[in-house]
């Protein structure tokens, strides 16, 4: 059983450090991204890469309440993307009312 | 039977991180946005499950993975929805959409 | 697991720099939130499972909510305009004095914050290495709390245990904390329009449009969303949580319940009046509690309160209800700063 | 385990019950909730003070059923008794003292919340005074942080938010730096507590182990507090954070908030780390520099200031000098100076907020001196009050500036030679500075206006009677701390010998 | 006791970061720079507090079925105190979001010395 245990072990630990380049990647994309779709995409996954790590992290460390830290992650990230596309809309929404104006004016 | 057992999980995890890597890879090589949205939306869900398959199967089955069933489920029903919301703001506030992809307007479909 | 480690510490300082640096403010906001998400992978990794949860949904989720509307308020997001300056300040600072001047300042600030990282580099070498056993601080204090807080204090979560019992004044100066910035937040931003017809107005204006798609999911989601915050501040002094991710889980479900159904609806159950009751009612409760105890423990008299077998829920004496309170007060003032922040009223 | 021992937890339970209390009142309920619970404050801190004065020990008070290191404690001598009176007298009275002109300044419906902010601001100094840990010290300092931010913003004015955040970044990068140096002190020490915290750190120090570490720590706390108590070289943010509020709240930022950071530092320097390692230690020649150049520019600022409130906020920066230059003499009398000017200057700095605006008032509302010629006869009592104070700051005998000074120059006798003299002549070279601008203040108030404006209209002090009263304690209180000066500074001097 | 400078990796960090953030909450200009460069110190410290109570090799401070032998488990007072830490920071950067949305609009710009300039044009 010994070996099974360090086998695991490194099976975790070079798939957290993948997922942890990933991570790097997706947060360069989010600065270069153009537009703020591309920025909120980026978090939203960002968001999801915490998931994975934290609940392979949880069965790693054999402590079952880590997970409840990944349901509250998927929650957030949930509530963070309806504010965020709300906010955009709206603000865009103004933005072309102000221009309709100014043309019929 | 140990190692046997090892060997489905560590496909599984490796096939999940495979997915997520195609997802970030397609999110800087795609040229419009709305595709770069829809691997990483569609991709990260599935990256998640099979991520989530193996763990189960290396953890075994317990209230981990009753956990773990519950935070699928959750993602798989508020995925979508944040997927759909982000292409709907997308759509609605690109002035340069028609060149990306041709749009049907509604009442010509 | 050393090497990971290192790539997520070296991620934390490439945020640092890139949100410092970064032109775009919802730029460097959307990096601000990443930066608290692997925050609390690493508190995960430093074992301490209570951190992780509370800078998730209170770090994470709340703060990163509302720089998100003080954009939106500020109209930082849509245009993309840096930071324009009127024709007065360009004017001002062209002129060779204040030009001198803004060096001075910059030399001088990034000479006084280099100091200071050194000076702590300095003794961060001094300090005992990472992670051994025979530190100062590994003494008595913490050894009682681990040996002792089952049957002193009735939790099994050292940490709950310690906050709510042993140094229950720091928890009870904490939510004052939190309660006094909620109430100058209402100074600030709650605009007590006397005339109805201009807040009907704007109450029109705020209601979010209704999404069949996205209400038919919050059907589902907001009854999981506050299932799972009770769950958490009900099992505080079980498993890591507690009163302060409980509440700020169930704040989070509110601002998903507006953001889906209208204020309309969500103030069929939740508006300023119940925001203040529920409030008060839970502060002054922890207030006597806390009093109550901090008495009796302090003239000797035996308070008699069951601490109840430690494993199950109804256990540990006043962690509970305690616990319960806080969670409450945690959750109303989110969904007050949520609702202050983008409407100016509940 | 007698009755009275529970009175300081007592009152600092009753300003947050209150202070919870009043979020549901309306503005007047909550007045006279307020009023009601800082005067049982007041009697409560008194009675406390005679227990200690008689049985001159001071005493623990166990917060909760666990013992020192492990649960809270609070601990209350004589000098703590003092403190707690003297402030939440001078509190009662500035609010009383101006309650008319806060209701014109704040909205009707956010009246309830001004006076939650001045509850929790109470408890919080309370807290400050009385605690015996660390931790729970930064928790109230927060709360102090955000309830003073709260009342500088209160009258919704433009300048009033700069004003606001703007001490915000300043005493935020100071309770950043408090924090990081007490997280390094519980990484040496392993104490929160400050009694087996100096245990621990006397053992470091006898053992010379983390030499660097321990003055980094000390460096990095009296920085932070610095910043937060407005010395010198930080003290930017001060004259705006005074001058823009409403009365009351300008006399109890100035007086009370930042003097319990200062006691704070001193009891940090007695009972965590021990007078002697500080005397060897250069970092006290610090502050004691600090002070004193605190002292002339602050003086200086205020000569050149043209609006009245600004010039008071910018004597208040020289009087933290004068504190820290006491505290910087590293020895026991240079303390005992320090914490009767603390009482002196809050005493004093309320008395002339309050009674400046009486004097703005009856001249329009406007705080420039030409409008303020002649108000001394328009409103006799803040006349004579605003009189009295400057008097009293410049340092008339028989008023508490005077004593001040006397201790400062007796302390200075006993530090070392090259500090006898620099503190002689900064002392004399200051109080000549405030001399100019208080004197001249005054005499601007008493020159009768050429042409009396019609609309500036006289006031009678039988039209609000609590006003004229309140300003007559606060005249009596700065004449009692100037004549029974004697027995207060044995009750300071033996306070201090037990606070260690 | 010279230099496990570089045995400690997270204390570093935390210095860093407090470094970063101080001079961020100091030079920026902006003001909504200034509240991420206080969140960042603050994360910082709190960092640093936490990194002190790790002990290599055990396990979180979760009494597990009963076995209270202190040396299975880490030091539970820095996350005590980072607890309440983290609710102090949220509660005063919500409370300067606030001042920055009615400093917007009072003055229609985020520069803190234009600000400070428009106050001084104003008078008394």
């Amino acid at each position: 059983m010994g070996n099974m245990t360090n086998a695991y072990e490194t099976l975790a630990v070079v798939l957290i450090c993948c997922i942890a380049v990933l991570i790097v990647a997706c947060l360069i994309r989010s600065v270069l991204g153009p537009r703020v779709t591309d920025r909120i995409v980026a978090v939203n996954s960002i968001g999801t890469m915490t998931i994975v790590i934290i609940a392979i992290l949880s069965v790693l460390l054999e402590e079952a309440y880590l997970l409840d830290v990944c349901l509250i992650y998927a929650m957030i990230s949930f509530v963070a993307v309806i504010v965020l596309t709300k906010i955009y809309t709206g603000v865009y929404r103004e933005e072309e009312k102000e221009e309709s104006q100014k043309e019929e004016k | 039977m140990e190692m046997f057992r090892f060997m489905i999980a560590a496909i599984f995890m490796f096939c999940g991180v495979f997915c997520m890597a195609s997802a970030v890879f397609g999110m800087f090589r795609f040229r419009y946005v709305l595709n770069r949205m829809h691997t990483a939306a569609t991709a990260d869900t599935f990256g998640l499950l099979l991520t989530m398959i193996g763990l189960i199967i290396w953890k075994g089955f317990g209230f981990e993975a009753l956990k773990m069933i519950i935070i699928v489920g959750f993602f798989w029903v508020s995925g979508p929805v944040s997927s759909h919301l982000i292409a709907r703001m997308e759509v609605s506030t690109n002035k340069k959409l028609e060149e990306e992809c041709e749009v049907k307007k509604y009442g010509e479909l | 697991m050393e090497n990971f480690r290192l790539i997520l510490l070296i991620f934390l300082v490439l945020c640092a720099l890139f949100v410092s640096f970064s032109k775009n403010l919802l730029v460097s906001v959307v990096i601000f939130m990443s930066y608290s998400l692997i925050m609390s992978i690493i508190w995960v990794l430093l074992e301490s499972p209570d951190l992780a949860i509370t800078e998730a949904a209170v770090g994470a989720g709340v703060t990163s909510v509302l720089f998100f509307i003080t954009l939106k308020r500020i109209g930082a997001i849509g245009k993309e305009h840096p930071d324009e300056q009127d024709e007065t300040t360009k004017e001002i600072n062209s002129r060779p004095a204040v030009k001198q001047f803004g060096k001075f300042y910059k030399g001088a600030a990034v000479t006084l914050g280099a100091a200071i990282i050194f000076a702590l580099l300095l003794m961060v070498s001094n300090l005992p290495a990472f992670g051994d056993a025979d530190n100062p601080y590994n003494n008595e204090v913490s050894e009682r709390y681990l040996e002792k807080s089952i049957e002193e204090t009735g939790a099994v979560n050292a940490v709950t245990g310690m906050i709510l019992d042993y140094r229950a004044f720091d928890t009870f100066g904490e939510s004052c904390v939190l309660f006094i910035a909620a109430a100058c937040v209402l100074i600030l931003l709650r605009d007590d329009k006397t005339d109805t017809t201009a807040k009907a107005i704007q109450d029109e204006k705020f209601e979010p449009v209704s999404d069949t798609i996205l209400q038919t999911s919050a059907k589902i989601l907001f009854p999981a969303i506050l299932m799972f915050g009770i769950y958490i501040l009900v099992n505080g002094h079980l498993s890591p949580g507690g009163g302060f991710s409980g509440g700020a889980i169930m704040g989070a479900g509110l601002i998903l319940h507006v953001n889906a159904f209208g204020y309309k609806k969500t103030q069929r159950f939740f508006n300023e009046k119940t925001y203040k009751r529920v409030t008060v009612c839970a502060l002054s409760f922890y207030c006597i509690a806390k009093s109550y105890s901090f008495f009796t423990g302090a003239n000797h008299l035996e308070s008699h309160i069951p601490l109840g077998n430690a494993g199950d829920i109804i256990s540990s004496g006043l962690i509970l209800p305690l616990n319960i309170c806080v969670g409450l007060v945690v959750a109303c003032t989110m969904y007050a700063f949520y609702t202050l922040f983008k409407k100016g009223g509940m | 385990m007698d009755f009275i021992r529970n009175f300081p937890f007592f009152s600092i339970i009753i300003c947050m019950f209150s202070g919870i209390i009043t979020s549901v009142l309306s503005g007047k309920k909550a007045r006279n909730l307020c009023i009601g619970a800082v005067s049982i404050v007041t009697i409560l801190s008194a009675c406390v003070l005679f227990y200690t004065m008689q049985t001159n020990v001071s005493f623990i008070y166990m917060m909760g059923h666990f013992p020192a290191p492990w649960g809270n404690e609070i601990r209350a001598g004589i000098l703590e008794g003092v403190l707690a009176t003297v402030f939440s007298l001078i509190l009662l009275l500035s609010l009383v003292s101006a309650y008319h002109r806060t209701e014109e300044d704040i909205e009707a419906t956010k009246l309830n919340l001004f006076y939650l902010l001045i509850d929790l601001l109470l408890s919080s100094l309370l807290a400050i005074i009385y605690t015996n840990d660390l931790f729970t010290a930064y928790v109230f300092v927060e709360i102090n942080t955000i309830a003073a931010c709260g009342l500088i913003m209160i009258r919704q004015k433009g300048r009033t938010f700069g004003a606001a955040l703007r001490y915000m970044v300043m005493s935020l990068i100071g309770s950043g730096l408090f924090l990081i140096g007490l997280s390094l002190l519980y990484t040496l020490t392993g104490h929160l507590l400050m009694s087996p915290a100096k245990e621990a750190m006397a053992k470091i120090i006898a053992t010379d182990s983390y030499h660097m570490p321990v003055l980094i720590v000390l460096v990095l706390m009296s920085i932070g507090l610095a910043i937060k108590s407005g010395l010198y070289p930080f003290h930017s943010w001060m004259p705006d954070a005074y001058s823009y509020s409403t009365a009351s709240a300008s006399a109890v930022l100035s007086g009370l908030v930042s003097k319990a950071y200062i006691i704070l530092l001193i009891k940090i320097i007695y009972r965590v780390v021990g007078i002697d390692f500080i005397v060897t230690s250069k970092m006290m020649n610090v502050l004691f520099v600090f002070g004193l150049v605190g002292m002339i520019m602050g003086s200086l600022n205020a000569i050149l200031e043209k609006d009245i409130r600004r010039m008071i906020a910018y004597s208040s920066v020289a009087q933290i000098g004068y504190i820290y230059m006491g505290i910087g003499l590293g020895v026991e009398q240079g303390y005992v100076a320090a914490v009767y000017h603390i009482l002196h200057h809050a005493a004093t700095k309320a008395l002339l907020f309050i009674s400046v605006v009486g004097l703005s008032n009856v001249s329009g509302g406007s705080k420039l001196f030409p409008d303020l010629r002649g108000a001394g006869y328009r409103h006799r009592s803040a006349g004579v009050a605003f009189a009295v104070g400057s008097f009293s700051m410049v340092g008339l005998p028989t008023l508490s500036g005077f004593i001040s000074k006397y201790l400062f120059a007796t302390a200075a006798m006993s530090a070392s030679p090259k500090k006898v003299f620099l503190t002689l002549v900064v002392l004399a070279v200051s109080t000549i500075l405030n001399a100019i601008y208080f004197i001249h203040t005054v005499v601007t108030i008493y020159t009768p206006a050429e042409e009396e404006k019609p609309e500036f209209e006289r006031h009678h002090w039988r039209e609000k009677p609590w006003v004229a009263f309140s300003l007559l304690l606060f005249i009596a209180l700065n004449f009692a701390l100037g004549v029974f000066s004697q027995p207060i500074v044995d009750l300071i001097t033996r306070g201090l010998q037990m606070f260690g | 006791m010279g230099s496990n400078l570089l045995v400690n990796y997270e204390s570093v960090t935390a210095v860093i970061l407090f470094g970063i953030g101080f001079t961020n909450l100091l030079l920026q200009k902006n003001l909504i720079k200034k509240i991420i460069g206080l969140n960042i110190m603050d994360t910082a410290v709190y960092l640093l507090l936490a990194t002190q109570g790790y002990i290599e090799g055990r396990m979180a401070p979760i009494i597990v079925n009963g076995n209270t032998d202190p040396s299975l488990y880490i030091n539970p007072v820095p996350s005590g105190l980072v607890l309440t830490g983290i609710v102090v920071s949220v509660s005063v950067s919500a409370l300067m979001l606030a001042l920055t949305i009615r400093l917007y609009k009072r003055y229609h710009t985020l520069n803190l010395d234009e600000i400070l300039r428009h106050i001084q044009k104003e008078g008394h």
